[in-house]
């Protein structure tokens, strides 16, 4: 079943149209990645769906409900996180706060706390710097922080918006190895990478955007050999 | 200076203090949620203070269109006890605080949404100040209306001990709005600084977008935030008015600057920076010596200018955390 | 033009180790509190030479760069540039000097269009005080200017947008004008903090291309922060690699490549 | 016509004086810095030509000078605004934002407990009895000299715009950091643009002195900073007519509407907040959104520089992207 | 062109109807508003009515001069009672002095203001010449006085030349003046002032200020303890200060230059009629303003008299009616006044009253011989 489902997105800024007309959809329990050239519409779909966006036109379904017009804060109560461009860290918090901030839908201290601390044996680099102001961190620093931070409330739904970026080999590998883990777990994810390759290895399916527009999609295990997709993104 | 003249200084800076920090705590509040300095605040407490004198007199008596109309014909029930004054000046606060959600409402909030300039904010609200004070004005006119002195029951107006041969004096209401300032503070600073709701609140002020990312509802912490600044500033305005007498459609505004000069000083959006720069500019005026009274008011901007240029932040201001 | 076709240099360069050198950063140090950020440094950087920096997240990769532009100041250390001691002067004369950087969190005047971001970089060559701008008599230095500006923003692919607002492009447009920006500066030595990032492979591939051109269309000398090791392996002729602040190795990148503590700290074992 | 001179000559004098004293705001902002220290440099204008002008201690030099004691005067205040501009804004305009909104109030503030209790300009009276700017006898006459000041600023600033310290200020404004990287002293071009409004407003205060026939510490203070810096936000802050037309309107609206009595100020302050709502880029920032897209200039003679670039640019750009 | 008079003819009132000085300007719009009635009632100027049209001043320069330019050329107004504050006489009364109409100030009282040109003249007695008189029944008082303290708000231009007056006749007298304090109007904690006046053990007080700042003060000296006598100045000379100071307002000596004691029977009737509508004595600045309108009223009737206002152009007439006001002896509700030649008032009567509260609101200036 389809957990999240987009039906012909628009959305402009101003008189920019940076999606036209998108329709996909991911289902319960699917990795999907997103991948384009820079200014595509990746981002913007994914602000969209958090709701941080309002469309032009179409509809955003999430578990079969209509959430188009849904205040972003809901959106994360039933269950959609994000991890955003540009890692958007609360500078002037600490790691901690950052994290806790993450989990504010959430009513367990206690969960809370054990998912903090589960976030720093992932990221050892965040357990040494605890009370650290974010705005203070490398910026792979805050690139974990931000990933960490989105998984704090427990999504359903995961968007990463580029989650490799600005990130040590070594590291990177960690994140897929969150990203598939998750999954296992049952976690949707719907993934935007530059890191094409490894984002396709990584999902079950692929959307190419163009321009705002898809333009084709498919299994990523077949898509990765496609000539198209090599060419334009895997510097084949 | 003799022991008792520092005394004597100490608690005059500590009186006036608190009244500038009790007054700047809504503007700190307003500002460290939207980053914005509400003019309308300093008008907010000038309505706080009316609304409970409403309560309390029920009547206004020589100017402005609401002259002759009389709430309690048969004699206000209401003045005279200290309980029942106690009780109208939570109503009045209450008043203002939704008053303060209405300016949200009508004057800041469709801006927000526009993505204006938060600089405009200052206008808007400066035109809502205007607004109010000149329909106070059109209501009950511009005189001074005061509370019954008895309104805290039968305490004595002033305390006083000497030291050596001289006399060192307070005025009770300066120890209850000294008492208040202070109970205010700790229970802000609690919720603020040790809640989940602070820590929101931090993240709303920080980043909007980001908070709602996270699941906080912005503009309810925002109509929250509104609320709390201006059922303190309507608290103040009753407070001081006890001690000052309500002087007319301009009260409040008149401490705008000063309550200004406090946040800043304090730093921007820092509650007890609110407090200490209340106090600091309280005592450094209380301390210019008496021949040089006339440069009081130069003597605590220029403590700010100073303060400023060697604390950017303020005195207790973060300084942006940010890293290139 | 792709990764593997390195772009045709158009002077015969001589090997780095015969060049003069023109960096010299001395037992740099910077602590944050406790932290120590960076912890005596030292290396130099040869004439015409594209030189890696690499090094887990938090090395001190970005820290360093900021102690060599002059917006952080060193707790101890120094670097000369030709000669010249370069810490301790306000970044805008570190520019002077010929010292350029990009910003890894990307810092574009974001209220002002394209053209207008190239144009301001330019603000160190050119001359025209109050009274002359206000007089109009230094017409002739604005034109050129202007046609530097729009030939940058050729040169990065962004000239049919000159118009926008920087803050509208998307990350990875944002990056090519950072780059742009700092070459309108006329640097002398180009810093660029992690430029690849946000951009796919294949346009990272072009990226390397893209560097090396400018190298040797400006005399450049290069340094280039980036966790993209395929694209440092390729472009880069020394790479240092920084960890926890220390410096474990400098070297050709082959070599580098293969030492077990940079394995270790920074690529993992595969 | 004449009657319309003689009734509104007083008003329309006050807005191009209220459309000054906006542009003596914006330069300072064009730099991205919010200071409000116009009201101090106005009121020591205005001071200075007071004194110049009533003084016995300068009563030789009126003789001798005649009417040119007047420009004198803006010439001195010039001078004496500059100066203090260079004193006052070397240390404040460290700060940012509200921080230095408020030092720069400080100066203002501190400036009119000064001059209130200085002798030579009258204590809290003032200076009155000030003699008429070329024996003026009407309000309106007082267009002959600030409309030349207006036109005359509104050139300077549009071609500070376009040259290379316009800018400077411009990149100072949106990130001071990025400024200083790429070459530009922030320290310098904040100062610069800081002097230019100080020495604009003391002008301004020069010459209002005769045409209000009295000066006082009330003059300066705090609700004429916040005023001012209304001005240039209806107006619009990104656009030289900005604080022109923000300036004029607000000064015009609440003479406008004297026929509505009590209710005046109540629809001012309406009038304020809605146009705070539904122009949130000011008046001319509304009016004048969406400018051209910038031409490319004619290909260069030949300079070192460019011709590199150009001799290697790609005709395909898209090609070329790195 | 010559323009005619038009009927009922028109007389400006330019007073403070907004901003802080609002308070003050209130009393002058009512006392105005009571002359326009009851004199039009008595037939207005020789069975001519007249009209009084208010323009607002706001409290500053630039708000007094629009008024006047108002009421100069669209209101043709034949004279000008206003502004309120000294400070905006000085600014807005050489733009009438220029389109030579007839000014009289009904509350200035800072030194130069009739000085300002020959068609300015005040209704009200300096300070110079109302505030010795409340030192001199202090002394009556209480002869043992010695020592004074002086308080006075230096923002404000009529305090300050106010308490220069006070501070000579203390002097004169042979007082010591142990401590001057400044402060602010808009100032309401003095505790330090108090302090200071408390620790230099006085046994009077001289206050300068207007009668909020200057309310609390009283308010304040009192709470804190001070037993001696007060001296209020002008700006306190209102019963818009009652409700500051409440019960401790009682026993406040302040000079006026108006009483409603006063027994001429323009004032009694005045008074009647005030204290019906508003059940308390009216306050000197709205018998200043009453004045103000009355001697404009009275002077056009001497002229209507010689040539019917009808007939008069409009130029002519204000000329003729500054003339007129300079030469003419009224019987005000101050008492009788005339003016000297350069405008300035020539009052006999002074009055020092001292306040007496009957309850926390309401009081009365009785008045003292
Ligand atoms: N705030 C904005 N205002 C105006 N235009 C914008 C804005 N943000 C993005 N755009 C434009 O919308 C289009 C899509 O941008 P978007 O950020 O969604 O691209 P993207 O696919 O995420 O690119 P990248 O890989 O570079 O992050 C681009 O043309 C961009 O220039
Ligand atoms: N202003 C500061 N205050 C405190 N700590 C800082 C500050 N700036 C940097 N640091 C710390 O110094 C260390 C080095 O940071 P730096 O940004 O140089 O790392 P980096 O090598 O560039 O990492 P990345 O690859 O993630 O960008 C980090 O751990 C960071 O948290
Ligand atoms: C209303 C009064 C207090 C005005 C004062 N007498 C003055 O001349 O300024
Ligand atoms: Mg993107
Ligand atoms: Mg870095």
């Amino acid at each position: 079943m389809a957990l999240l489902e987009i039906e012909d997105l628009s959305v402009n800024y101003g008189a920019i149209q940076a999606v036209r007309g998108l329709t996909l959809e991911v289902n319960e329990g699917e990795v999907v990645t997103l991948i384009g050239a820079n200014g595509a519409g990746k981002t913007t779909t994914l602000r969209a769906v958090s709701r941080i966006l309002r469309p032009v036109t179409g509809r955003i379904l999430f578990g079969g409900r209509d959430i188009t017009r849904l205040p972003p804060a809901e959106a994360v109560k039933i269950g959609i996180a994000q991890s955003p461009e540009g890692r958007q860290v609360l500078a002037r918090q600490s790691i901690q706060d950052n994290l806790e901030l993450g989990a504010f839908t959430r009513s367990s201290r206690a969960e809370m706390r054990a998912d903090i601390e589960k976030m720093f044996g992932r990221f050892p680099r965040l357990g040494e710097r605890r009370t650290q102001l974010a705005g203070t961190l490398s910026g792979g620093e805050q690139q974990m922080l931000a990933i960490a931070r989105a998984l704090m409330s427990r999504p359903k739904l995961l968007l990463l918006d580029e989650p490799s970026l600005g990130l040590a080999p070594i590291i990177v590998r960690e994140i897929f190895a969150i990203v598939r883990e998750l999954n296992e777990q049952g976690v949707t994810i719907l993934l935007v990478e530059q890191n094409a390759k490894l984002a396709m290895q990584s999902s079950h399916r692929t959307y190419v955007l163009e321009a705002g527009q898809m333009t084709f999609n498919g299994n990523s295990a077949d898509l990765v050999s496609d000539e198209r997709v090599l060419h334009a993104y895997l510097g084949g | 200076m003799e022991l008792s003249g520092l005394v004597q200084n100490l608690m005059n800076g500590l009186a006036i203090g608190s009244v500038y920090a009790i007054f700047a705590l809504g503007y700190t509040l307003v500002f460290s949620i939207l980053g914005i300095i509400n003019f309308a605040h300093g008008a907010v407490f000038t309505l706080g203070a009316y609304f409970t004198y409403t309560l309390v007199a029920g009547q206004f008596e020589n100017n402005g269109l609401l002259k002759g109309i009389n709430l309690f014909p048969a004699g206000s029930p209401l003045s005279g006890s200290p309980w029942v004054f106690a009780a109208a000046t939570l109503l009045g606060a209450v008043g203002a605080g939704l008053i303060s959600v209405l300016i949200e409402r009508l004057a800041f909030r469709p801006m927000r949404a526009r993505g204006a300039d938060p600089l405009l904010a200052l206008v808007s609200s400066l035109g809502v100040a205007l607004v109010i004070v000149n329909l106070i004005q059109l209501l009950v006119g511009a005189e001074i209306y005061n509370f019954p002195s008895n309104a805290y029951g039968e305490l004595r107006p002033a305390l006083s001990f000497a030291i050596g041969d001289k006399i060192v004096v307070i005025r009770t209401v300066q120890v209850i709005i000294f008492g208040v300032s202070l109970a205010i503070l700790a229970v802000l600073g609690y919720v603020i600084g040790r809640t989940k709701i602070g820590k929101a609140l931090r993240a709303v002020a920080e980043n909007p977008t980001t908070a709602s990312l996270l699941g906080i509802s912005v503009d309810r912490f925002i109509v929250i935030t509104f609320f709390l600044s201006g059922f303190l500033g309507g608290l103040a305005g009753t407070l001081v008015g006890t001690a000052f007498g309500v002087a007319g459609p301009y009260f409040g505004v008149t401490y705008g600057l000063k309550g200004l000069a406090v946040i800043v000083l304090g730093g921007l959006g820092s509650i007890p920076g609110a407090v200490l720069g209340g106090l600091v500019i309280g005592l450094a005026e209380a301390f210019v010596p008496s021949d040089y009274s006339a440069y009081k008011d130069a003597v605590a901007f220029a403590l700010l200018f100073v303060i400023l240029l060697v604390r950017p932040q303020g005195l207790l201001g973060q300084n942006a955390a940010q890293k290139v | 033009m792709t990764a593997s076709q390195p772009a045709p240099s158009m002077h015969p360069t001589p090997p780095a180790t015969e060049r003069a050198v023109v960096l010299e950063a001395r037992n740099m140090t910077r602590r944050f509190g406790g932290l120590v950020a960076v912890n005596d440094v030292s290396f130099d950087v040869r004439e015409g030479e594209i030189f890696g920096l690499i090094g887990p997240n938090g090395a001190g990769k970005t820290t360093l760069f900021n102690l060599m532009t002059g917006l952080t100041p060193p707790s101890s250390g120094t670097l000369t540039y030709r000669g010249r001691t370069v810490t301790g002067l306000a970044p805008y004369r570190v520019a002077g000097l010929g010292l350029s950087r990009t910003f890894q969190n990307i810092r574009l005047f974001k209220g002002l269009s394209a053209l207008e971001n190239v144009k301001i970089a330019q603000h160190i060559r050119t001359r025209a005080g109050l009274w002359q701008g206000v007089f109009g008599s230094s017409r002739q230095e604005e034109l050129q200017v202007e046609r530097r500006a729009w030939a940058l923003l050729d040169l990065v692919g962004l000239s049919d947008r000159a118009g926008e607002l920087a803050a509208n492009f998307s990350y990875g447009d944002q990056r090519r004008l950072e780059i742009a920006r700092a070459l309108a500066t006329e640097p002398q030595v180009l810093l660029l903090d992690e430029p690849a990032a946000g951009m796919n492979t294949a346009e990272k591939g072009q990226l390397t291309g893209f560097i090396r051109q400018v190298r040797d269309q400006f005399d450049l000398t290069v340094l280039i922060i980036e966790h993209h090791v395929p694209l440092v392996m390729n472009l880069c002729d020394r790479v240092a690699v920084l960890n926890f602040g220390q410096l474990i190795a400098v070297g050709e990148p082959a070599h580098v490549q293969r030492d077990p503590k940079v394995i270790e700290a920074y690529l993992g074992g595969e | 016509m004449d009657n319309f001179f003689q009734s509104y000559g007083f008003l329309l004098v006050t807005m191009v004086q209220a459309a000054l004293l906006g542009l003596s705001l914006y330069f300072p902002l064009q730099a991205g810095q919010l200071s409000l220290a116009s009201p101090g440099f106005y009121a020591l204008g205005g001071y200075v030509a007071a004194i110049m002008l009533t003084n016995p201690a300068f009563g030789g030099l009126r003789d001798a000078l005649g009417n040119s004691v007047f420009p004198l005067t803006w010439l001195v205040a010039a001078v004496l605004s500059g100066l203090l501009g260079l004193v006052v804004g070397v240390p404040a305009l460290r700060l940012r934002g509200i921080y230095l909104a408020l030092a720069t109030i400080a100066f203002v503030e501190i400036l009119r407990v000064v001059s209130l209790n200085l002798s030579i300009t009258g204590g809290a009276i003032g200076i009155f009895g000030i003699p008429q700017a070329f024996g003026f006898q009407d309000r309106w006459q007082y267009l002959f000299l600030f409309g030349p000041l207006l036109i005359l600023t509104l050139i300077f600033a549009a071609q500070l715009e376009r040259s290379r310290v316009g800018r400077a200020f411009r990149a100072v404004r949106e990130d001071e950091l990025a400024a200083d990287a790429m070459g530009v002293s922030p320290t310098r071009y904040k100062v610069q643009a800081f002097v230019i409004g100080a020495v604009l407003a003391g002008i301004v205060g020069a010459m209002s002195a005769p045409f209000l026939n009295t000066w006082n510490a009330k003059q300066g203070t705090f609700d004429a900073s916040i005023a001012i810096l209304a001005f240039v936000l209806i107006g619009g802050s990104r656009n030289i007519w900005g604080p022109v037309v923000g300036g004029a309107l607000l000064t015009a609206i609440p003479e406008v509407l004297r026929p509505l009595a009590d209710w005046r100020l109540v629809i001012n302050g309406l009038v304020l907040v809605l146009a705070s709502l539904y122009l949130p880029q000011g008046i001319v920032g509304t009016l004048s959104r969406g400018g051209k897209p910038p031409k490319r200039p004619d290909p260069a003679p030949a300079g070192p520089n460019t011709e590199k670039i150009s001799s290697s640019h790609n005709s395909n750009t898209a090609e070329n992207r790195p | 062109a010559a323009q005619k008079v038009e009927t009922p003819v028109v007389i400006g009132v330019a007073v403070a109807q907004t901003s802080n000085t609002a308070l003050l300007g209130q009393e002058q719009v009512i006392g105005a508003k009571f002359a326009e009635k009851f004199l039009n009632a008595r037939g207005g100027i020789n069975g001519t009515p007249f009209k009084l049209v208010f323009q607002d001043t706001g409290g500053d320069e630039a708000g007094a001069i629009n008024a006047f330019q108002n009421l100069i050329t669209q209101a043709k107004a034949v004279g000008i009672v206003g502004p309120t504050l000294s400070q905006q006489a000085f600014a807005a009364d050489p733009i009438a002095e220029r389109a030579k109409v007839p000014v009289l100030g009904p509350s200035n009282t800072a030194k130069g203001v009739p000085e300002i040109g020959e068609y300015v003249a005040r209704v009200s007695a300096p300070v110079s010449i109302v505030a010795p008189n409340a030192v001199r029944q202090a002394l009556k008082l209480d002869p043992k006085i010695k020592r004074v303290a002086v308080l006075y708000a230096q923002n404000d231009a009529f305090s300050t030349s106010e308490t220069g007056t006070f501070q000579q006749t203390a002097k004169d007298q042979g007082l010591t003046v142990a401590t001057v304090q400044k402060f602010q109007t808009t100032d309401s904690d003095f505790t330090t002032q108090v302090t200071s006046v408390l620790n230099e053990k006085v046994d009077l007080v001289i206050i300068s200020g207007l009668a909020a700042d200057g309310g609390n003060l009283v308010k304040q000296l009192r709470q804190l303890g001070y037993k001696g006598l007060i001296i209020g100045g002008n700006g306190l000379n209102t019963s818009n200060m009652f409700p500051v100071c409440q019960k401790l307002c009682d026993g406040v000596i302040i000079a006026q230059a108006y009483s409603p004691a006063q027994p001429s029977a323009v004032n009694q009737v005045f008074v009647k009629e005030y204290r019906a509508q508003y059940k308390k004595d009216p306050p000197q600045f709205a018998a200043q303003a009453y004045a103000g309108v009355q001697v404009m009223v009275e002077a056009l009737k001497a002229i209507d008299r010689k040539k019917k206002l009808s007939q008069w152009d409009l130029g002519e007439l204000r000329n003729a009616l500054n003339k007129q006001i300079l030469l003419g002896t009224y019987n005000t509700p101050l008492g009788p006044i005339s003016f000297d030649k350069e405008g300035e008032v020539q009052q006999k009567e002074f009055y020092v009253a001292q306040i007496k509260m009957a309850d926390a609101k309401n009081g009365s200036f009785v008045f003292l011989k």
